[in-house]
């Protein structure tokens, strides 16, 4: 094993890290800010890569997909608080997740509907296709490195969304006191709805740009979901820098744990046994990682325990 | 008598009663689906005393039901390849015989469930349902990866295991079995609810603080009640796997846990006959919508969505209203 | 003097028990008006029901000229009602200065005059509300009320548990609001001998009631002692 | 003598498009027969073992089938075929198949259409030196299939194996691998990634740059996930055992029947199934399904028109058959695959001697 | 003198910068009322939740009759007889005012774990939980549930809760909040009796009731103990008056 490969998958860990804070950013602001468990955030990504792939395949634009991916998303975002989430609020949290665990299915199965069960097309676009070649001659996918800088954009954006404008203020006060903002003159009914469809935007937009380098089918959003809950949980429920910190620890661990544990495994095993034991092991990691976070610091790692 | 005792009553008759009815008319099937129906409601009994008394929304009791169904697998699957369970240090022969099988289940699913309990219960609220998750998770992808009992693969018993007494092969018969444990777990969890057990766990859900300065300790109170949860969860899971004839990592995985939460919670959360009632609904719902349409999930997505929204507190919170306070 | 509140026959339940029976309460432009019964009277929820935090099955709540009836919390709220609600209700994960600006309206009561009426809360700006002593609470959400800019400023015992010498402040404090900005007031509190000296009226609820009105002054031992045991 | 047949396929989720095709090649072949004693009743596993023994229960309980057929998943297969078979029904497969249903676990009531599990790995490990890698870098995911995966391209491949890497299963970004793959100094990539997992794979190897051959599985380079993975699938190889271009009459009039039927190209899955139809329609010419002896003898005959062209029994009741190499192309609007060679030719398979049959 | 039922030596908390509690020490002996007053933010609950066992301290002790309880948790505490109350209300809100008393009940005799008797049907639980429920005048609202209680009837059910323990040394954090004048007398009265039970360490903004009670009244400020004596010696003292009392309560 050479260093090169070795920095070169500590920048692939990173690089999915960030890709993990993009699915997941959507989520820390339904979730960490209006304490909403939105189970069917991981089908607001896929209704998110959908829209993308079928603009794009129509109108031969990977950009105007993008922007129908966050139209769509946002307005079935819109939609789903209006009719449904807004009914929840109030409520504990496990009818929250039974009625986003129904709006999973509804989704995924209308989605289907629409657009039949193989998988669709979608392709980076061709601007950014291709690798480039970063100092020190590591070849990185370009794409890859427009996705690190969406990413880190979001998370400033999100950031300052919440820690520095009134509207994050009130979202927050919101979710300490619904009733409270509310005597007070806070329309806070609408400020959910406007919270929600930005979370969900945030989903799709992830959903079209990770959709280009994953298979865009139905059911993509499922494994996004619990990944993503992992992140924000490791990170600390509600806390953005949590969100990200969180998401590069998840990436860093499972890239170099896929990585090195079969390594480490050969040293005392024959190799296929190593490679499967380690794969094994490997596929654990990050729920491991989250346990053990969690039992030391029961709170995450930034959040108030 | 209380509207919901009626309803409870009225649920426990009809249960009974279909797969009576079946037996008469030739369905067997009905008899499967009424055994699966009581199987999926016994984990949501055990998933209920956890959740609905203690507060405890567990994400990861599909790594309890899981277990229970390997713990038949495991004891069974050397019987079945004439091999003894284990040699060393003393040699165990497998078994096939269901109340071994049940006590292993439930103790494996209750140790399980102390050590999960034990390290998720420092962390609550979201963090708690998501450290269960985390477990099962872990479990999950155990059993995916591990050779021995087949992997992803899973592993089948061919015949059932049998009961001093009956034949299990014939559906009534295992039927009434699973039916009769149902019916012992829900009352010794209605027991349980009255008990002072169940004031304490009560109490340490509602107000933990308040609990601590009254010298309960919630921490002890609350993974009591997870054990007692989880090893019930397991012997649904053994009953499960002998309903198959079959274990595999699916009856581990989060959509599992998600499914026994889904029972709970359309059944009513905390009514003692809730996960029935909900288990029942949701099996019926999914047989009767899948002979509809190809997308009936969707239409089974909108039914639930329907009595979340309007029907609070579950079909039976709807149904027997409010509960009354008992004096 | 006009009136500014008016409520009529209000009746109000939770869920299937009943809580008010009939409550009349009218508060003029101006006036300090002093709600008071027994613990369980019905004085919370009459302040629940005329911030729509209930809604009232029978008669009326007339504020600022509007009906209230099925208007939401927050309409009523901008309509010009600041609440002190009962038990405090800081916004827990939010610091100091985020709670005082979170529902601010422009008006004469700004971060600068809130700070001046209660310099603890300048002192602990950036702290977390949830960590902040029971008193510095209550002076966070007096100040948290006061930056809505409200017409009728509600106080549901709004100086428990503060300290005395606060507490002597407090009562200065809604004295000269009474005589510098004319702001009205409807004041819950326990203590008859501080309210005595600031309320222009009182309105007494007996099991969810009203059972007696009129000026303060008229209010005679024995009133006291047969609704609120002084 | 009428036949009723019980079909559990994967109909709903995220799998289904394999069901579904499974479900129309199968229909199609009926339809096309118009033997009105063949009755079918087609039930959705949802890819859950669980979901899928139940359904076996009730076709078997309640609709009295005589015969099982239409398990897409290996997993699943193994939960519902050793139950029916040990009921005395008999089970057709239509692709699942898994080494122990092959080896010490062959049953006299179980038929396997569509293949052994390992033939298609086989297939692409013979042919990767004609391809020209002899450093292969080897890839599944970690559960059995994908272990029997690469035993079976190891099993015919004759160069240096550089590198073997078992992947989560459902894993979705594969940058680390990739990195592997690059640093690894292999000269072709052999990979089993079903479904998604393949398609994300496929797309991302393309846009690294890395360049080496491809070579796969024909289920995941199929016709059913071609078109989501673009022209980054142009160029693969893909073990097969069935082509759209495969030169006889029945396999001609199937790919236009089909084409015709539904308005899209038929997957491998659409092959087995409509063989798998018109093997039962043969045999239901020739005996009773009562007569269970004689009804399975009319099967192993295997006396119809294959889409695969020669197709005959061994003993175990898997196909012999010709192995091919495909490679995926773009023909004007659409990507498909083209046969590119014969891999293995009358390949049974590895597990035959463990079959006591 | 006697040896003091509960014992606070050094006591010290921060909180970041904030020293909370900055030095505390204090007895309480038996047959007294002992008041704690302050002004706001002084530290007053953080002491008790030091003393109940909530929080942990950076350094100092606490001796419950003789023993060393510093290292023991809350629960502990409470079973070797320290009852406390809460600032704000804490009752477990879905369970009625009965089950409420019957929990304290079982929960000071260490009955918790019984897991097939009702636990209403225990006549020896229940006959000592209606008579605490009784004595803080809640008789007739035993059935609500008490979430469901008026403000004031929730403080009579925390001190209700605080008497099943039948405890060595009564914590209360400002019982008479939220009590109207009626209540408040009664809650006096109450009070007045109960230290005879058990000594009473009083946090309390209601100087009526503390003049009225405290056979001792110490005076925190900023985490400290910067006054200790009778009654009439603190409401005399200047500093007291200062920083506390304000002018108005020499009436
Ligand atoms: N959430 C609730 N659900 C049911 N009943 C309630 C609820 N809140 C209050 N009540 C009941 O309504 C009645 C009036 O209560 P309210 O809180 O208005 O009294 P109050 O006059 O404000 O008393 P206090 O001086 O103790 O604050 C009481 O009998 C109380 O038990
Ligand atoms: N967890 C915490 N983190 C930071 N500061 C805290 C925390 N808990 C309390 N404080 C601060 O410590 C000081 C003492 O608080 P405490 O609650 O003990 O006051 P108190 O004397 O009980 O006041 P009151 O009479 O108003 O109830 C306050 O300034 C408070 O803001
Ligand atoms: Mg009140
Ligand atoms: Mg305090």
């Amino acid at each position: 094993m050479s260093a090169m490969l070795l920095i070169e998958q500590v920048l692939n860990g990173l690089q999915y890290g960030v890709m993990l804070f993009l699915m997941a950013a959507g989520l820390t602001l339904v979730f960490g800010v209006m304490g909403l468990i939105n189970l069917a955030h991981g089908a607001l990504f896929m209704v998110g890569a959908f829209a993308c792939a079928s603009v794009a395949a129509a109108t031969g634009s990977f950009w105007l997909g993008l922007a129908a991916s966050l139209a769509a998303a946002a307005a079935a975002g819109a939609i789903v608080e209006l009719t449904v989430i807004r009914r929840l609020y109030a409520r504990d949290h496990l009818d929250q997740v039974l009625a986003t665990f129904a709006l999973i299915l509804v989704f995924s199965e209308g989605t289907r509907w629409l657009f039949g069960s193989f998988p669709l097309y979608l392709d980076i676009p061709p601007a950014l296709a291709g690798p480039v070649t970063l100092p020190g001659g590591i070849d990185y996918p370009l794409y890859r490195l427009v996705l690190i800088g969406i990413g880190l954009a979001i998370a400033g954006g999100l950031f300052w969304l919440i820690g520095r404008t009134r509207l994050g203020i009130r979202i927050r006060a919101g979710e300490a006191d619904r009733e409270m903002i509310a005597a007070l003159g806070v329309d806070i009914s609408r400020l959910y709805t406007i919270v929600f469809a930005l979370g969900a935007a945030l989903a799709g937009l992830a959903g079209a740009l990770v959709g280009a380098l994953q298979s865009v089918q139905v059911g993509m959003g499922e494994p996004v979901l619990i990944l993503a809950f992992v992140v924000i949980v490791i990170g600390g429920i509600g806390s953005i820098k949590g969100a990200l910190v969180g998401a590069i620890l998840v990436g860093l661990t499972d890239t170099l744990g896929r990585f090195l544990l079969p390594v480490l495994f050969g040293a005392f095993m024959p190799p296929s046994q190593a490679t499967t034991v380690g794969a094994a092991l490997a596929s654990m990691l990050i729920y491991i990682l989250m346990a053990g976070v969690l039992v030391v610091r029961p709170g995450g790692l930034f959040g108030r325990a | 008598m209380r509207r919901e005792a009626i309803l409870n009553a009225a649920i426990a008759i009809a249960l009974l009663a279909v797969p009576l009815a079946a037996q008469a008319m030739g369905e067997p099937f009905v008899i499967t689906l009424a055994t699966k129906v009581a199987i999926l409601a016994l984990a949501g009994v055990g998933l209920n005393i956890a959740l609905g008394l203690g507060g405890m929304v567990s994400l990861g009791h599909a790594a309890f039901f899981g277990i229970g169904g390997y713990a038949m697998a495991v004891l069974a699957a050397p019987v079945q390849a004439y091999e003894p369970l284990m040699t060393w240090p003393v040699e165990v022969a497998g078994t096939k015989s269901m109340p071994i099988i049940w006590l292993a289940a439930t103790l494996a699913g209750g140790l399980a469930a102390l050590a999960i309990g034990a390290l998720s219960l420092r962390t609550s609220g979201v963090y708690f349902i998501m450290i269960t998750l985390a477990f099962g998770q872990m479990l999950y992808y155990f059993a995916i990866s591990w050779p021995a009992y087949g992997g992803e693969d899973g592993l089948s018993i061919y015949v059932r295991n049998g009961f001093p007494g009956l034949n299990t092969l014939e559906p009534l018969q295992f039927f009434a079995l699973c039916y009769g444990v149902l019916m012992v777990a829900l009352l010794f969890s209605r027991v349980l609810a009255r008990s002072r057990f169940g004031l304490a766990l009560a109490g340490a859900r509602q107000n933990p603080l308040r609990s601590a300065a009254l010298g309960i300790r919630p921490y002890s109170v609350k993974l009591t009640a997870f054990v007692i949860s989880g090893a019930i969860t397991g012997l649904a899971g053994a009953l499960f796997a002998d309903l198959n004839r079959f274990v595999s990592p699916a009856m581990l995985s989060w959509q599992t846990s998600g499914e026994i939460m889904v029972f709970v919670i359309l059944g009513g959360v905390a009514r003692l006959f809730g996960p029935v009632a909900g288990a029942a609904l949701f099996i019926l719902l999914e047989h009767w919508l899948g002979g509809f349409s190809e997308y009936w999930k969707l239409f089974l997505g909108l039914a639930l969505l329907g009595i979340v929204l309007f029907a609070r507190g579950g079909l039976i919170g709807t149904i027997a209203g409010r509960e009354v306070a008992h004096d | 003097m006009t009136a500014l509140l008016e409520m009529r026959g209000v009746t109000a339940f939770y869920g299937h028990s009943q809580a008010l029976f009939g409550v009349d309460l009218d508060v003029a432009e101006g006036e300090v008006v002093a709600l008071m019964g027994r613990n369980g009277m019905g004085k919370t929820t009459t302040i629940r029901a005329l911030t729509r935090l209930i809604p009232h099955r029978e008669g009326a709540i007339r504020f600022a000229g509007q009906a209230l009836e099925g208007m939401q919390a927050h309409r009523a709220a901008r309509l010009g009602l600041g609440l002190v609600p009962e038990g405090r209700r800081a916004f827990r994960g939010l610091n100091v200065e985020e709670n005082l600006i979170a529902a601010a309206r422009p008006g004469p009561w700004d971060l600068a005059r809130v700070h001046v009426l209660f310099p603890r809360l300048a002192e602990r700006r950036g702290q977390d509300a949830a960590t902040l002593s029971g008193g510095e609470q209550q002076m966070l959400v007096i100040g948290r009320a006061l930056m809505t800019n409200p017409r009728l400023l509600i106080l549901d015992e709004a100086t428990e548990g503060l300290a005395p010498l606060i507490r002597a402040e407090i009562w200065a404090a809604i004295r000269a609001l009474k005589a510098e900005t004319g702001l009205s007031i409807l004041v819950v509190d326990k203590s008859l001998k501080e309210l005595v000296q600031v309320a222009d009226r009182a309105v007494i609820l007996e099991k969810g009631r009203t059972e007696w009105a009129g000026p303060m002054a008229a209010m005679t031992r024995g009133l006291a002692d047969r609704f609120l045991g002084v | 003598e009428p036949v009723k047949v019980g079909m559990i396929t994967t109909l709903s989720g995220g799998g289904a498009s394999l069901g579904i095709d499974t479900r129309d090649g199968f229909m199609l072949a009926v339809k096309r027969a118009g033997n009105p004693d063949l009755e079918v009743v087609i039930e959705d596993d949802q890819q859950k073992p669980d979901i899928a023994v139940q359904i076996a229960d009730k076709m078997i309980q309640s609709e009295k089938v005589d015969l099982l057929t239409g398990i897409v998943w290996s997993n699943l297969a193994m939960a519902v075929v050793p139950a029916a078979t040990a009921q005395g029904k008999f089970y057709l497969s239509t692709n699942a198949a898994p080494s122990a249903l092959a080896g010490k676990g062959c049953n006299p009531n179980y038929f396997s259409v569509s293949y052994q599990n390992d033939n298609l790995h086989e297939a692409a490990g013979a042919y990767a030196a004609k391809a020209g890698i002899t450093k292969a870098f080897i890839m599944a995911p970690n559960y059995p299939a994908g272990q029997d995966s690469l035993a079976g391209f190891k099993r015919f491949y004759e160069g240096e194996v550089v590198g073997e890497v078992y992947t989560q299963l459902g894993q979705t970004d594969y940058a680390g691998e990739i990195a592997q793959i690059r640093a690894s100094g292999a000269d072709g990539v052999f990979i089993f990634l079903p479904g998604g997992m393949g398609i994300s794979f496929v797309k991302q190897y393309a846009d690294s740059g890395v360049g080496l051959q491809l070579i796969g599985p024909a289920f995941s380079f199929d016709q059913s996930i071609i078109q989501a993975m673009g022209d980054a699938a142009v160029g693969v190889l893909n073990g097969a055992n069935w082509s759209p271009d495969l030169d006889n009459a029945a396999n001609a009039a199937f790919v236009a029947g089909f084409a015709e039927e539904y308005g899209r190209l038929p997957s491998v899955y659409a092959a087995y199934g409509y063989d798998t139809a018109n093997l039962l329609l043969s045999a239901m010419g020739k005996a009773s399904v009562t007569d269970a002896d004689a009804f399975r003898a009319a099967l192993r005959e295997a006396d119809f028109d294959s889409v695969r062209g020669e197709f005959a029994f061994n003993a175990s009741q898997h196909p012999i058959q010709d192995l091919y190499v495909r490679e995926v192309v773009r023909d004007g609007d659409i990507l498909t695959n083209r046969i590119v060679g014969v891999a293995i030719e009358d390949r049974g398979h590895a597990y035959e001697d463990e079959c006591k049959m | 003198m006697t040896e003091p039922v509960l014992e606070v030596r050094n006591l010290q908390l921060s909180f970041g910068a904030l020293r909370a509690t900055d030095g505390v020490s204090l007895t309480l002996c038996p047959g007294e009322i002992h008041a704690l007053i302050g002004p706001n933010g002084a530290g007053k609950s953080t002491l008790i939740g030091l003393i109940a066992g909530t929080l942990k301290p950076d350094a100092g002790q606490v001796r419950l009759a003789g023993r060393d309880v510093t290292a023991a948790d809350a629960a502990v505490r409470a079973r070797a007889g320290l009852a406390r109350s809460f600032q704000v209300s804490a009752v477990a809100a879905d369970l009625t005012v009965l089950q409420n008393a019957v929990l304290a009940v079982q929960g000071a005799r260490g009955q918790s774990f019984g897991f097939f008797r009702p636990a209403l049907a225990d006549a020896a639980l229940r006959g000592a939980a209606e008579a605490h429920i009784a004595r803080v005048g809640l008789s007739d609202r035993r059935t609500i549930p008490a979430g469901d209680l008026a403000h004031g009837e929730r403080r009579r059910l925390e001190l209700a809760m605080a008497l099943a323990l039948a405890p060595r040394a009564f914590v209360l954090d400002e019982p008479m909040a939220g009590m109207g004048p009626d209540g408040a007398r009664e809650m006096t009265a109450l009070l007045d009796d109960l230290r005879h039970e058990a000594p009473i360490l009083l946090v309390e903004h209601d100087m009526d009731a503390v003049f009225a009670l405290a056979d001792r009244v110490s005076v925190l400020v900023s985490g400290r103990i910067i006054a200790s004596g009778t009654v009439a010696e603190i409401r005399t003292d200047p500093e007291v008056r200062r920083a506390y009392l304000g002018e108005e309560m020499l009436e």
